[in-house]
């Protein structure tokens, strides 16, 4: 097993699925000559050529559209967002035509194309580049969403992605294209719609779901870590497919644990965190010993001053918090 | 349904001899007069209530799709607005499953699922028929991106309204497709209003080919009075799309003779200037080079009759044709996994 | 008290205003010289000019940025939709611009200014054309969210939203504006936040909490009368505001029902549906006798023919069966 | 922190005496050395951790916010792009509290909520500092459409990339400034890369003021050498605006001598293209032509000194403020209802 960077994961994803299928084309800003804004595309151009790695002007909505059309036409496109962000001025596109193509033609186009880059807040990049953005796609009929937090998955679910003849919205974070972690080198899959508890139950002490994805991970098993000790026994669950969500694995735990928090980055109104809580009040309703709770940003446009930042993202103190609470330890 | 549903696949340029040129005019002006009297009849079922929701009619405009049905090869495509009815008929689509559309049924060309807006039609070069101004504009770059990643020689041919060309999307995909070079034609259809916008109130130019230099876009400009002269200048720029790699803009000169959509009364017109456009019809002009040429007035009857006995039969068809199944509501919103 | 259609009132909260402050002006699509799409705008060009009524081309992005700029020179616009729909490719302006601009600039500029137009399905609009943007606009901070339902209400937060310095999403409904409605002649505002029951408990058999906007109210109304017969009383509130949000209004009926459904139109993934959901979960646990459930469109692309639309939209039957369902009388 | 920024308010061209160009020609020369001197400071700041998110420095550039400011009348604005520092800097802003911008301190001209990227100075003109590529060009129309509403006689000058002449926004906010005659001048500062991408891999056309005619913009292009030949030039462009209703897309050629941002190293160009501009530096000029004119190099000495010991104070102003108070990122937010 090579232990890889998650960029070097997502690199590793691409370049497999490139070589695999002709059909396979990168797109988007300075993912060839600049080998990537956050270098997840390096080496792809000198390996590819333009044809296949294809730089763009600014003009998200130009060639999300173009993507969108190519993938009509049988191509299966990569379209990098540099950031989320940027995808705002893309937002028609792909609400209208990524989201409905397939429908509204009677499934005579299908639209294999993959909508990636980071997303949420990264380090003191101010209100307008860090947002979280599966709160908005997770609503659209007609995609999948994906986040990823680890090398393992981020290789898995892009390969995956890539040969989904869905369109797909893939998260990642620029914060974690540096985290190591551990990746087969055979191939493999990991298939969308499929959580993955990323730390178990121990079975001693109160138990305590915890559902995070993407960023929220780090955050989920540090605070899990602070838990132990007070006897709150956290089982992590990375949601990783945000639509559609796994309901099973969510309420397999709740059932062991009667208690839930959800940690992750993101606003507070509505969004995946909101539909998530809102399926287990309502899946597992005699299930529940406390209200759900959510630790996720607070409802205010970011801030660039690092302390004012740091008040605003979840932490593990205050998931910790949560934690107890939930368990009814509220000091 | 017996109907004249031949779509002409000899894509060369009309011979100069009397025949082939009569034969060619009669088959475009047949084309016209389907257009014209499917428009017709779809005005008719929307005043009877079969028709719901926004029916923009085409009435006016038809040689348009009709030189451009003309003159496309095998794997061209047309990609256009929710003013698509008349390129559906013009590419050979079956007028029932477009009627049926219309009516939302079961039969109709997407089964029922997207109405007067979306007609699409894959196999026939219909690559859509998009109701969100501007947005087909980088899909259909798009389609021309992958004709140039699969060298395939296919040209894309992107139907737009002048009101199209002053939203973002529309220059991102133009200078795109300039930038790349793709095959493709933009044409935009200056009917010389946006629904009751004129043109005047939505640009500070009159010519919109002016903004072709700026994307490095070939250009050409004319008033649709003649569908063979419209066929002619289209094909002109379809063929520097597909052997030069030289994308065009291609604006022309049109007019609507209805509303908007049907729910608008078109008050910001005078009636001088509908008459004047009317009295222009590119479908009249046809008419009359064909008596010139010696049809008779039978044939033309005969024509005639035949296309009012085809829609008849289309919109007969649609309000037979059973409506789509209650599941069908929940197929196309994702492929299931294999 | 005249009796007036909605669009007559919100023409009515216009008109007052542009006389009362000449710093408000109306921008969009076919709003002056036709008389506006849905002739919520009509006689408005004659009475103040093009000046104060200014139509546009087709370019969301372009005069919703210009009204932002606008607003930012103290002038006070309202921002017509011609439908929600096309507010897709004005996302960016939205997000980025109106609801950061105030926090950004620390409050060197204010954003006083009105979006406004119909949102949701009208009739056989197909999928384009049938959307619910509350679900993605309440999830910004920096911006407050109105729904209308009735033309008392229209009247009344419409003036309320061109007074109030921060920028408004204002929601109306193609197929409600011929709704009719008493209006009281003399001028009254309605504050934003505030809820209100359009129906009220009766106080004979068993309670629901029914929680509904814009065109879910008629549906709320509807069901509930099919409800009272069977012993279901319901008592159904009109949130109007849907950020910020009236938890006070929602808690206080939740605590004498022990049992809330949600109707609105709009997409069930997240969204203020969840949010509310969500809320009341985590607000009034221990009030709970059943889940929350939201009878709201299915999670599909709309499709145009009338059966399948009328089989996606939320009906008075689907919500009696909710009704149903929470009072644990399911058949 | 005593410094000079005072604001050279007297707009008229400036004489041919001899004496008052060389003051002017020394006011320009001090801003646009003080805007290179703060960028270098804000670079070391960031290397020590100080500063943190994007860092994008305008040195190279600074002859185009200089002479901007100079030319400008009360009241008129300026609306820029994440590359904003040299604007605030030349229109008056202290530098101190750009500094402390940068370092996310309470001081900082937005409190420290906005860094580098957000820039607002409204009493200065300084409209701001947008960082979504594009979305600030409506924006600035808005604004020049508010003059035009109140009939006020500002001038607002909105100044992007040649990256930001590619995407949608900037094309509407293009077309309505044309459309409606809104008094604005358009500045691209075209420093021939956005990011690492270069003019010929985002347009197919060299000349971006080939885009002017479709939207009715009046234009001038030119190679910022000369920061009072820059000066003149906008100055006729903004005087058209001011007094004629005629907005204009002025194209600047310039350079940036650095990366995009701090964290990019600069690979996609070549050393030689570089130096090539780095010896064109409209400062270097500025500088030799106040030598021709006979300032002394003790003057220039004393100048660069000055500016020096400004940004070394500034520096440490940002370092020994405050922290925004922990309670104030729920300002502002929204305006709180009275
Ligand atoms: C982005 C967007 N804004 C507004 C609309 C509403 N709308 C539909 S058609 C139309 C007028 C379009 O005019 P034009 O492009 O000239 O085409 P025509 O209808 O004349 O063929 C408008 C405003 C829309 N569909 N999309
Ligand atoms: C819509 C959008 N897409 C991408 C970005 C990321 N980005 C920031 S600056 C930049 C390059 C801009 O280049 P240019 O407009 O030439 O300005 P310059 O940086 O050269 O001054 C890019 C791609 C962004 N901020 N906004
Ligand atoms: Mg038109
Ligand atoms: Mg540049």
């Amino acid at each position: 097993m090579a232990t890889l960077q998650i960029r070097e994961a997502l690199r590793a994803a691409i370049d497999e699925e490139m070589a695999r299928d002709e059909r396979v084309f990168v797109m988007g800003e300075e993912v060839g000559h600049y080998d990537g804004a956050y270098k997840v595309t390096e080496g792809l151009l000198k390996k590819y050529g333009e044809r296949r790695v294809v730089d763009t002007p600014i003009a998200e909505a130009g060639f999300a559209g173009i993507g969108i059309g190519a993938a009509m036409c049988g191509l299966r496109p990569i379209i990098e967002f540099m950031t989320f962000n940027f995808s705002a001025v893309a937002f028609d596109q792909i609400l209208n035509n990524a989201a409905k193509l397939h429908q509204l033609t009677a499934g005579q186009f299908t639209l294999p194309m993959v909508f990636r880059g980071p997303n949420g807040a990264a380090h003191m990049l101010s209100s307008t580049h860090s947002q979280a953005f599966e709160s908005f796609y997770c609503g659209f009929p007609g995609v999948k969403v994906v986040s990823v937090a680890t090398p393992y998955d981020a290789k898995g679910l892009l390969k995956t992605a890539i040969r989904d003849d869905n369109p797909i919205i893939f998260f990642e974070s620029e914060i974690m294209y540096a985290n190591r972690g551990e990746v087969p080198d055979e191939e493999y899959l990991i298939p969308i719609g499929k959580a993955d508890i990323k730390r178990p139950l121990t079975g001693t002490g109160i138990g305590v779901t915890v559902i995070t994805w993407g960023q929220g991970l780090s955050v989920a098993l540090a605070a899990a870590e602070l838990a132990a000790p007070e006897g709150l026994d956290c089982e992590v669950i990375d949601l990783r497919s945000l639509r559609p969500l796994d309901d099973e694995a969510v309420l397999a735990s709740v059932r062991k644990t009667n208690r839930v928090v959800l940690v992750y980055h993101g606003w507070p109104y509505g969004g995946t965190g909101a539909e998530v809580s809102d399926r287990i009040q309502r899946l597992a309703f005699d299930h529940l010993d406390a209200p759900v709770l959510r630790v996720c940003y607070e409802d205010v446009n970011m801030p660039y001053a690092e302390n004012l930042e740091q008040l605003v993202l979840p932490s593990p103190a205050k998931a910790l918090e949560a934690f107890r609470e939930v368990a009814y330890r509220k000091v | 349904m017996s109907r004249d549903t031949a779509r002409k696949t000899d894509t060369s340029p009309p011979s100069s001899g009397a025949g082939p040129d009569l034969d060619h005019l009669r088959h475009l002006y047949t084309q016209m007069l389907r257009i014209r009297r499917f428009e017709e009849a779809a005005a008719r079922a929307y005043t009877q209530g079969k028709i719901s929701g926004f029916l923009h009619l085409y009435i006016g405009q038809e040689a348009i799709a009709v030189a451009t049905a003309d003159l496309m090869e095998p794997g061209d495509r047309v990609v256009t607005t929710y003013r698509d009815h008349g390129f559906a008929i013009a590419l050979g689509c079956d007028s029932g499953a477009c009627m049926a559309e219309l009516f939302g049924k079961a039969t109709g060309l997407v089964g029922g699922v997207g109405g007067s807006m979306h007609f699409f039609a894959k196999d026939k070069g219909l690559w859509g028929g998009y109701a969100i101004v501007g947005s087909h504009v980088p899909v259909a770059a798009g389609h021309a991106f992958a004709s140039k990643y699969n060298q395939d020689g296919r040209v894309t041919l992107c139907f737009l309204g002048e009101g199209a060309m002053h939203i973002g999307a529309t220059a991102e995909g133009m200078n795109l497709a300039g930038l790349w070079r793709l095959p493709i034609v933009f044409v935009i259809e200056n009917n010389m209003y946006a629904m009751g916008t004129p043109l005047s109130r939505q640009s500070p130019v009159d010519d919109l080919t002016s903004r072709a230099p700026g994307w490095a876009l070939a250009s050409d400009r004319f008033v649709v009075n003649d569908v063979l002269e419209t066929r002619t200048r289209l094909a002109e720029a379809v063929a520097h799309a597909r052997n030069e790699n030289r994308p065009a803009l291609v604006e022309l000169l049109t007019y609507r003779f209805r509303g908007h959509s049907m729910s608008d009364p078109g008050k910001y017109r005078t009636k001088d200037e509908v008459d004047e456009w009317r009295s222009r019809d590119p479908l009249h002009r046809s008419e009359q080079q064909l008596r010139d040429a010696g049809i008779t007035e039978d044939a033309l009857t005969a024509i005639d009759d035949g296309i009012i006995a085809e829609m008849d039969a289309a919109t007969a068809f649609a309000d037979e044709s059973p409506l789509p199944e209650p599941a069908h509501r929940f197929r196309h919103n994702l492929i299931e996994d294999v």
